[in-house]
């Protein structure tokens, strides 16, 4: 019984992580047939940080993300259709096709983006757990950044803030070690990033990034913290991103070895590699997954392709609200 | 409307405290939240009390990260409160000036209409006090740039005791500015001082000769010019904008088409300033209208200096107002 | 003046490109620093090559600290350096304000003359690119408004080439636009270019019928769009201010004494924008010159939306300014 | 000899901060009077930091303040008369009377202000310590600033630049315990400053901020350290202002008792009396150096009483420089 709960949980994952890449790899085709266009940013070989750590969170939490999203938002269930409409710039999209890659929203899972400023999501996840802790809501805020936002002055102020305040608070810091094109080492005085919580007096771990299953442990712990009231949690995932920072990347900054002995721990292929060695899944099994998968996908593109366009006269709606609300 | 109301003196500083304190006690989801807000009392004083009443929880001491607890008042506001976030003045607000415009400002619109950010900012401006070039930026019109927003700049006791609370009803983030000399500002107001919109002009007094557009504490330099004017015979028309975003362009228009002159009063600087718009708004809305050109009288564009004497000379004063009036009614 | 010199091909990349190389070989004293602008190659590709060549020292990558790194821009400025700081781009640079602002533009004239800041910052901007909000400000005409800086916007690969040794030599600090969707902006430049200045606006068509102002990449727009109105017998003259601060006056007005309309282009948001400061300067220098209303064409009032068709919509075209164009011409 | 010396050097100090404090009591007399005006923020109390640390400066090194910036100003040689007649905003003020107590600067001493945007003055200190460092110079930047600039974005930023840079750069932290009205449990989650280096790789310390001698012994070590090439130091001094913020502050937010608590370790009687108890100072040796400090007060004072008010007609200069410089 357990075990089938565990061997379903981690299809789940599995599922989950394989989804991203699907959906992400289409996406970069669709870039390069022009369908979208703009920034496309992804998240090829982070998966199982979104999905780790998205496995603890419960439909009630808030989720703050960061320009490289498709991740995070598919991991919390958004409909990868509304996502796949918005990069096509369809008013079907999840944003209506305002923000595109960048700019993921979604009201219904509690999704508040999608921030393309780096560190700019940080202080907006302070406030979101500001406003749960005085409606006495025992949720959590749980805000996505980079290792680059490490060094922006906003980090340390929310840093300090939240602990301050203890806010219902998890920092999930995905150190893919590059900012763009710069190395954490020339972006950091002191690159162990779980170190800095310290400074804060906030409760930090630091986790193998490229495993689900440790991810998702790390998040359980960090999220109960949370959740006792203890204040905000620092998890710093160690992770890489497979591809280029965006599709513009010629990525001088970094040898193609690196890239590929961090291939090798893949988070899909490891996490299918243990399932198969504990006989838990079979070839076949995992060829089913991927086709269901994959006609998830498509069916993302399908709607996105039938997806209208925003009549042009709407151009000014939204930027200030409609009606007033209560 | 309401029945008669007895009258109390009451300063604008008071004025606002009131609104807060009032918005306080209307509405839970209300909190205030800056630096020194709580145990200093405010540095101008106008939250002194309010943690006693209130509590630690709604009357919040920030550190000083004004991009922090700016960006943390959006959240909350998205969360669902109604966040009154202080920035002690404005010349510290481009510390937040990123959350500002690409949060606050745009959130509405990036997320296709999904999350509003029901968010007031209040800040001290202006010039006046011989605080220098780093504290007495007078940038209102400049945020009223800037899309998404609405600015507010409440010049006399009742706008500001009457703001807050409409400021705080909207679902958009509101910016209210209050010029650092007007705290002392003494005057009446009646026990049961309500609501006052915040999208519209208003003729503060009338006239037939020119028209003044000006608000906040040039509004009273104004005025006073006025009086002098019409000794002399000139009746000027002084119209407060009351709103820098929108503007309400029909109010100082239909004066404009009375007068035929119009004279901006604008303490911010001159190049790129609101003033420059509504000069620009009227050339393009009145330009038929207009016996001769616009004229405006801003600030110089310089970092205000220290000494008395050379920030009096780079303000607009009383007597170049008078003196800018005169220029237009002899010439056209 | 001087000799013939050999044309080639290149591009407004590569000549920003090679005026930081002509800086980096002429005066030691200049360094670059930024994000990305080392190891990466700049993220618009711009310093590409030069870490190789000038070394860490020379060429910083810089961690994604604005403030931290603009102040030290000022610093080092003062210090006796002459630096170049790239912000990414125009939208991050709010991070920066406070020290552009509240430093770089203040400290001499706090400072009683005492220390000038010799510091050139550039950075991208513009939409265009479907980018969306965060990414596709056009703020330069909004920094114009900030005393004690100068902007410089360079549209043509000539200005880009040679402003930018020009804005190394001032002493006060210099904020170099690159609108963004430039940098592929193909075409020839003589092998000895040299500095030009950034002071002037240029006449880049002459024309008779209708004055267009414009700057930046809205100048080939507006070229464009005078070309078509030529088949119509409508001839544009049109003015690439160049620089937004100081405004080259003389040469639109110039201009307007000869042809009586003016149309401004302006990819920044119209309320309070550079656009407004022109037409209020046209309002007070050149009423009695105009045959009809300056007209104002510049992006719409909302944060620019990713989809294409939005974006497109947002922003002047060649199809708005032949329309505004012709309704000027016909109206006046 | 040696002896001589030290007393030598003892008296100086004590010199120096008495210098500072009657020059600060005069100034809040003027205030009064109205003949200073703007915001004026007093440093007594805190003497021993800026006379402590000034001493291992050397002429060619930079200083950058704060809008409390008397007693660093005067440290540092600055004329009293010119600080006096900026205060007055005669144009005979160190800012020609453009900058007020704010913002005294002195390009004779390599003083670059008097900053009053909290925390605006670290990012500047670190490029005049590269420009120092690019142009070979072994000189030190040394940045003053208080407890509040801590929680400051450009803060973190600048400490992490500096480490990472290694850049000569000074940072001495007045932690006064009070940003204004807000005591340091309010605004840090670890109050304990010096504790900040660890998360930059930024070797720090903390020193008892009123006893001169102190200050004076720890920055020895800081500014050696700095100038060995090691990269930056933090010093934290703990000290505390015996007055009000600024001269509107109604000191709702502390006891007198605990003012009164700290003015039992007023540094000026500290060093004074320890003096005295050596022998080396009689109370007569102490007339005359305050009658010395009244004289040169005094002084001050009929200088900026003397000096003349800058034409409004050079209202605009300033705002750009007028020539070019090579
Ligand atoms: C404030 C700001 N500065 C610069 C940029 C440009 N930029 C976009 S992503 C990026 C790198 C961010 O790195 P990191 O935080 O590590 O996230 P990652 O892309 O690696 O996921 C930069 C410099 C930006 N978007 N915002
Ligand atoms: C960015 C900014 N925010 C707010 C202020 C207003 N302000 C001036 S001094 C001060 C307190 C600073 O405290 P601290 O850094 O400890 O220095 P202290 O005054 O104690 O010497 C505040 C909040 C400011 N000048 N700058
Ligand atoms: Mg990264
Ligand atoms: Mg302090």
């Amino acid at each position: 019984m357990k075990m089938d709960n565990e061997k379903e949980r981690m299809l789940r994952l599995l599922r989950k992580m394989l989804l991203i890449r699907r959906f992400e790899e289409k996406s970069a085709e669709l870039y390069t047939a022009t369908k979208i266009r703009g920034f496309l940013h992804l998240y090829i070989g982070e998966e199982a940080v979104a999905v780790g750590v998205m496995e603890v969170l419960t439909p009630e939490d808030a989720i703050v993300a960061t320009y490289r999203e498709h991740g995070q938002a598919l991991a919390r269930g958004m409909s990868p259709n509304a996502i796949m409409a918005e990069m096509y710039g369809k008013q079907e999209g999840c944003s209506r096709g305002r923000g595109g890659s960048m700019h993921l929203f979604d009201a219904a899972t509690r999704f508040y983006g999608g921030n393309a400023i780096v560190g700019g999501g940080l202080p907006l996840s302070l406030g979101l757990a500001m406003a749960d802790k005085m409606q006495g809501k025992s949720r959590v805020t749980c805000c996505f950044f980079g290792d680059g936002a490490v060094a922006e002055g906003v980090f340390h102020e929310s840093m300090n803030l939240a602990s301050l305040w203890k806010l219902p608070v998890l920092f999930v810091c995905e150190n893919n070690l590059y900012a763009m094109g710069t190395a954490i080492c020339y972006t950091q005085a002191v690159p162990e990033l779980a170190s800095k919580g310290a400074g804060y007096g906030v409760q930090s771990s630091s986790v193998d990034g490229m495993d689900v299953l440790a991810v998702g442990e790390a998040a359980r712990i960090a999220t109960d913290h949370v959740r006792q009231g203890n204040g905000p949690y620092f998890l710093e995932c160690r992770t890489y991103r497979f591809r280029p920072h965006s599709m513009f990347d010629t990525e001088l900054y970094r040898t193609r070895e690196e890239v590929q002995e961090w291939k090798k721990r893949d988070p899909i292929d490891l996490l299918s590699k243990r399932l198969k060695d504990d006989g838990l899944f079979s070839d076949q099994e995992m060829a089913s997954m991927e086709r269901d998968v994959a006609g998830e996908v498509e069916a993302a593109v399908v709607f996105a392709e039938a997806g209208t366009w925003e009549p042009v006269e709407d151009l000014t709606r939204f930027v200030y609200s409609e009606k007033r609300v209560p | 409307m309401s029945e008669q109301s007895a009258i109390r003196a009451t300063t604008y500083r008071e004025a606002v405290r009131e609104a807060i304190r009032e918005a306080l006690l209307k509405d839970e989801r209300v909190f205030l939240m800056g630096e020194d807000v709580g145990h200093y009392g405010g540095c101008y004083a106008v939250s002194k009390g309010l943690l006693a009443e209130f509590g630690p929880e709604r009357i919040r001491d920030t550190p000083l990260s004004e991009s922090a607890f700016v960006g943390a008042g959006i959240g909350a506001a998205m969360g669902g409160m109604r966040p009154i976030v202080e920035i002690m003045t404005v010349n510290f607000s481009l510390l937040a000036l990123d959350q500002i415009l690409n949060n606050a400002a745009t959130i509405l619109h990036m997320s296709g209409g999904q999350f509003n950010v029901p968010l007031v900012i209040r800040m001290a401006t202006g010039a006046g006090r011989q605080l220098a070039a780093q504290h007495a930026h007078s940038l209102e019109g400049w945020f009223a740039h800037i899309p998404g927003l609405r600015i507010v700049t409440p010049a006399t006791l009742e706008d500001a005791r009457g703001m807050l609370w409409t400021a705080l009803q909207e679902p958009d983030p509101v910016i209210i500015f209050e010029n650092n000399t007007l705290y002392n500002l003494e005057g009446t107001l009646p026990e049961n001082a309500g609501p006052i919109d915040i999208d519209s002009a208003k003729v503060r007094r009338s006239g037939s000769d020119l028209t003044i557009i000006t608000y906040s504490a040039s509004l009273f330099k104004s005025l006073e010019a006025a009086e002098t004017l019409a000794r002399e015979g000139i009746e000027a028309e002084v119209i407060d904008l009351r709103s820098l975003r929108p503007l309400d362009d029909a109010t100082y228009l239909a004066s404009i088409a009375k007068t035929h002159r119009a004279l901006i009063v604008d303490e911010g600087w001159r190049s790129g300033g609101i003033s420059a718009e509504i000069s620009a708004r009227i050339m393009e809305k009145a330009f038929y209208d207009l016996d001769l050109p616009v004229m405006r009288l801003c600030s110089a564009e310089v970092p205000i200096p220290y000494a008395r004497h050379m920030e009096e000379a780079a303000l607009p004063q009383v007597a170049s107002i008078i003196a800018a009036a005169k220029r237009m009614v002899t010439h056209g």
